[in-house]
């Protein structure tokens, strides 16, 4: 059977090239950064290297870098990091209804904790007015965290213009760029952030491994003790290979980014108007051209719920993921598109297609023709539709 | 994830559709929670004689549909009263802990189904 | 040139074997085990099953192991998990002079933010008595963390001890055993230990891995927020890859763990009886025997300096550490040296031999062909040195 | 870490030893701290015809005499006393950030010796 990846916005698989370079690190280059001798020191070189890769990746310089677990591990010590670092300043916390787990359940944990949270909302194509976020500011504020880009339906959010309004007001300014980076350019001096997270694992790099920018100048209690690891940032023995597998994913995708945007947003286009063309009472999810991701396309289909699709597109070999709470055990389906103004019906029939590098025209046109049938046989079987 | 019976009830539904002039009809739950069940019965003298089902939820809500309208079907009113949602999830060789809760709206959704059956018998 | 790795107390290499299956879950199986298709159920068994294999060489339930970025995060949730979970208890914690960073920076931070630190010493062969350990305990001790074995001397805890007194008391007990796991035989429940610290990089695994035991019902705050994996314990995209390759490692660990040991107890002898034989002014730090871990080799060579004698062994092939504190540009040497009574000047003579799987007779030969030629270099060198 | 340099002054390190009846010694550093450089001078006339050093302590602090002892020999004193800490880890190629003060030690000793030897000078 054909199998077909349409996850990535999940994970990807890890480019051939990374992977084999890893291994050398893994089984022979395998020294501990800290150490004086020689396996150490190459170790330690490949590591720095890395960490140029990355930054060029940001526009950032190679010492604004710390590396982390990952981009939730990332995104925690962005958050409490400068909750504590400005906590005699202020403790009000703007974010936005969209973020992430990582950013909203951390945000949560400090409101626990004695911080308060503004939460600025989205339209209904997800997008947060700057106008919002500005009139969230309070003289209290010290920290505004926006993703770049959302992880479920590709809404690209005004971050320059948010940036400027961090910037003027003083208030530091965290960025969620996990779904962005290396898919559309980021330039984090230009972009007027202060903090940035990004993943390895979403950029055809290891999982485990992300990166916190942390502009020159911005101070960041460390939430991880130690060795005195990554400028004692983050203290823990270096994951060299999983660092160093980042860093050629960067460069890969440095080089193959404009590209690959054209290509998937072109795939993703195609599979838009098919299943248009194809199937009824479809909602696209998210704003059409510019303001998206070009990887990304999510839509709903009505009267049949998001795992029962997953599992059969699963068994024609299709893997894709939903906003759907039953997918998850929870009883709400998905925070973003309850934000962007969905009903619980129509949220619940959510899917989400994200297309990669190995994703072909033929992909497309395979799913094109399963979906249709199984949206036709779990239609049948819906007490909510009656053609 | 789900056991076979699980995948295979949930690929291969049993007694899927609805009956027209239905001696009972049941529902439970609701669209908003991600799940609604209808269950169709035809009753003969005290026997279940056919059942459907419309079920709008996850495999497991699908799966607990066709399962416990193949449990029921043959059976007494009286049989299938004693029903009970860990035996459908039983039947089916277990379902994951966060889907505990489908089956508990399919024997839900036949023991409405018979409620609604003695309500309109009464009547008659 | 001959390459005779003795480092591996820092890290190892990882294992063919596990090296190969990773790749496997880098490149093919490379599914978010969060996935409802089949690219993530794969992942997800494959998950489960590392974890089972974790929790088998620590005497453990599979639920009982919650996985981590490495060592040192796993002693920072549980130190820092544990005094938030029990902080209207007490805020007192007990420790020893002979930690790893890892914890005794994480208690330090803690001391930062009002909680009190009583560090228990030990006697000049590294070792703690349980009765200081006793004397500590105060009504509003809540938690205890002491580690199996030492990662400079070898020196090994009397773990189950120091457990039964922490269990009759009442008091959380966390151990750090980065350096015993795998190495010798560990049993939790025999211990009385609730929380214990693993790492993988240490037994032939990937870098970046590690996991904490937390024996079912005692309560640990989590210190990242996100996605809710590993039972919400510690969120943040599972590193499948590495996490499979940290249960395979622990398996083949089981396997060998006996035989290797003596093995190593073996090679280690030899080496210390041959430096002893060829160079004068030697001192052994830590125990003798039983008591120490069968791998590691701690000695101080007088009148030199100790990255002195890395460089000048990394030279020649050879990799080893040492506790001086000019490897690691800091000015006092090694607080676990210090700790056991050893003077400055001799602390930063000290030397770290580890061995492991791939050492032979003939690196230990080596070693002991050029070693005494660098000493005599270096000690010609030093104003210490008067013959 | 180191640079080649550093690692040539460290493996092959210039004008190790002592000077016996030197007129001029320089002590800087303690065990304790890791760290002990001792330069002994030879003087004829206003120039270091000869120079020698005894070093404990790290790479740098090996290459750093070494380095020092080759940048004064034949030099004036007064030219000698000009050499600072920052000229001896440039000579080097410089030196890792943690590493500096072991700089610093190599050129105050060299400095203490001319000290010793002003002193010496004075009292014959
Ligand atoms: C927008 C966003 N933020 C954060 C994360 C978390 O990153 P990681 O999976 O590396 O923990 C993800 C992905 O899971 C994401 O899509
Ligand atoms: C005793 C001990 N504890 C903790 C650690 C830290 O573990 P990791 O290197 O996985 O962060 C180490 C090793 O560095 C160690 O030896
Ligand atoms: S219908 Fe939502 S979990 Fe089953
Ligand atoms: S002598 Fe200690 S750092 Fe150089």
């Amino acid at each position: 059977m054909r199998r077909v990846y349409l996850d990535h916005s999940a994970t990807t698989p890890v480019d051939p090239e990374v992977a084999k370079l890893m291994m050398t690190y893994y089984t022979e280059k395998y020294g501990n950064p800290s150490s004086v001798h020689s396996f150490g020191r190459d170790a330690k070189a490949a590591l720095e290297n890395a960490r140029e890769s990355v930054a060029k990746l940001l526009g950032a310089q190679p010492t604004e870098i710390t590396f982390t677990s990952g981009g939730t591990e990332a995104d925690n010590l962005a958050i409490i990091g400068t909750a504590e670092a400005q906590s005699k300043k202020g403790k009000h916390i703007i974010t936005s209804a969209v973020e992430h787990h990582a950013v909203l359940e951390t945000c949560e944990f400090l409101e626990k904790n004695g911080y308060e949270l503004t939460i600025v909302p989205v339209d209904e194509e997800g997008l947060i007015a700057v106008e919002d976020v500005e009139k969230a500011i309070r003289p209290d504020t010290i920290l505004i965290t926006i993703m770049h880009a959302n992880n479920e339906v590709g809404t690209i959010q005004p971050i320059a213009e948010i940036g400027k309004l961090a910037r003027d007001k003083g208030i530091v300014f965290h960025v969620d760029a996990v779904q962005s980076f290396g898919k559309i350019p980021i330039d984090v001096v230009a972009m007027n952030v202060d903090l940035m997270t990004v993943s390895s694992h979403k950029i055809y790099g290891p999982k485990g491994v992300g990166a916190l920018y942390i502009r020159k100048g911005v101070r960041v209690i460390p939430r991880i003790y130690g060795g005195g690891q990554e400028k004692k940032r983050r203290s823990g023995t270096e994951n060299t290979p999983g660092i160093i597998g980042f860093g050629k994913a960067c460069e890969i995708a440095a080089q193959r980014m404009e590209e690959e945007a054209a290509r998937e947003a072109k795939l993703r286009d195609k599979l838009l108007e098919g299943i248009m063309e194809k199937i009824d009472y479809v909602k696209l999810n998210g704003p059409q051209g510019e303001k998206r991701l070009p990887g990304i396309l999510n839509v709903s289909i009505q009267f049949i719920e998001g795992e029962a699709l997953l599992l059969s597109l699963d068994m024609m070999g299709i893997a894709a993921s939903s906003g759907s709470a039953c997918t998850s055990g929870s009883l709400d389906p998905s925070h973003v598109l309850l934000a962007m103004g969905l009903t619980h019906e129509i949220a619940h029939g959510s899917l989400r297609f994200s297309f990669g590098r190995q994703n072909t025209e033929e992909d497309v046109d395979y799913v094109l023709e399963q979906l249709p049938k199984i949206v036709e046989r779990l239609r049948m079987m819906s007490p909510l539709y009656d053609q | 994830m789900y056991t076979e019976k699980v995948m295979d009830h949930f690929m291969n539904p049993r007694n899927v559709g609805e009956i027209e002039n239905p001696d009972g009809v049941g529902e439970v739950g609701n669209a908003k929670c991600g799940d609604i069940m209808r269950i169709y019965l035809d009753v003969d003298g005290d026997i279940i004689k056919d059942v459907k089902f419309k079920t709008f939820g996850c495999g497991a809500a699908v799966a607990t549909s066709s399962m416990v309208t193949e449990m029921v079907k043959g059976k007494t009113i009286e049989e299938a009263l004693k029903i009970t949602n860990a035996a459908v999830a039983e039947a089916l060789d277990g379902l994951p802990p966060a889907k505990m809760h489908c089956s508990n709206l399919a024997a839900d959704a036949l023991h409405e189904a018979i409620k609604d059956y003695h309500q309109k018998t009464l009547k008659v």
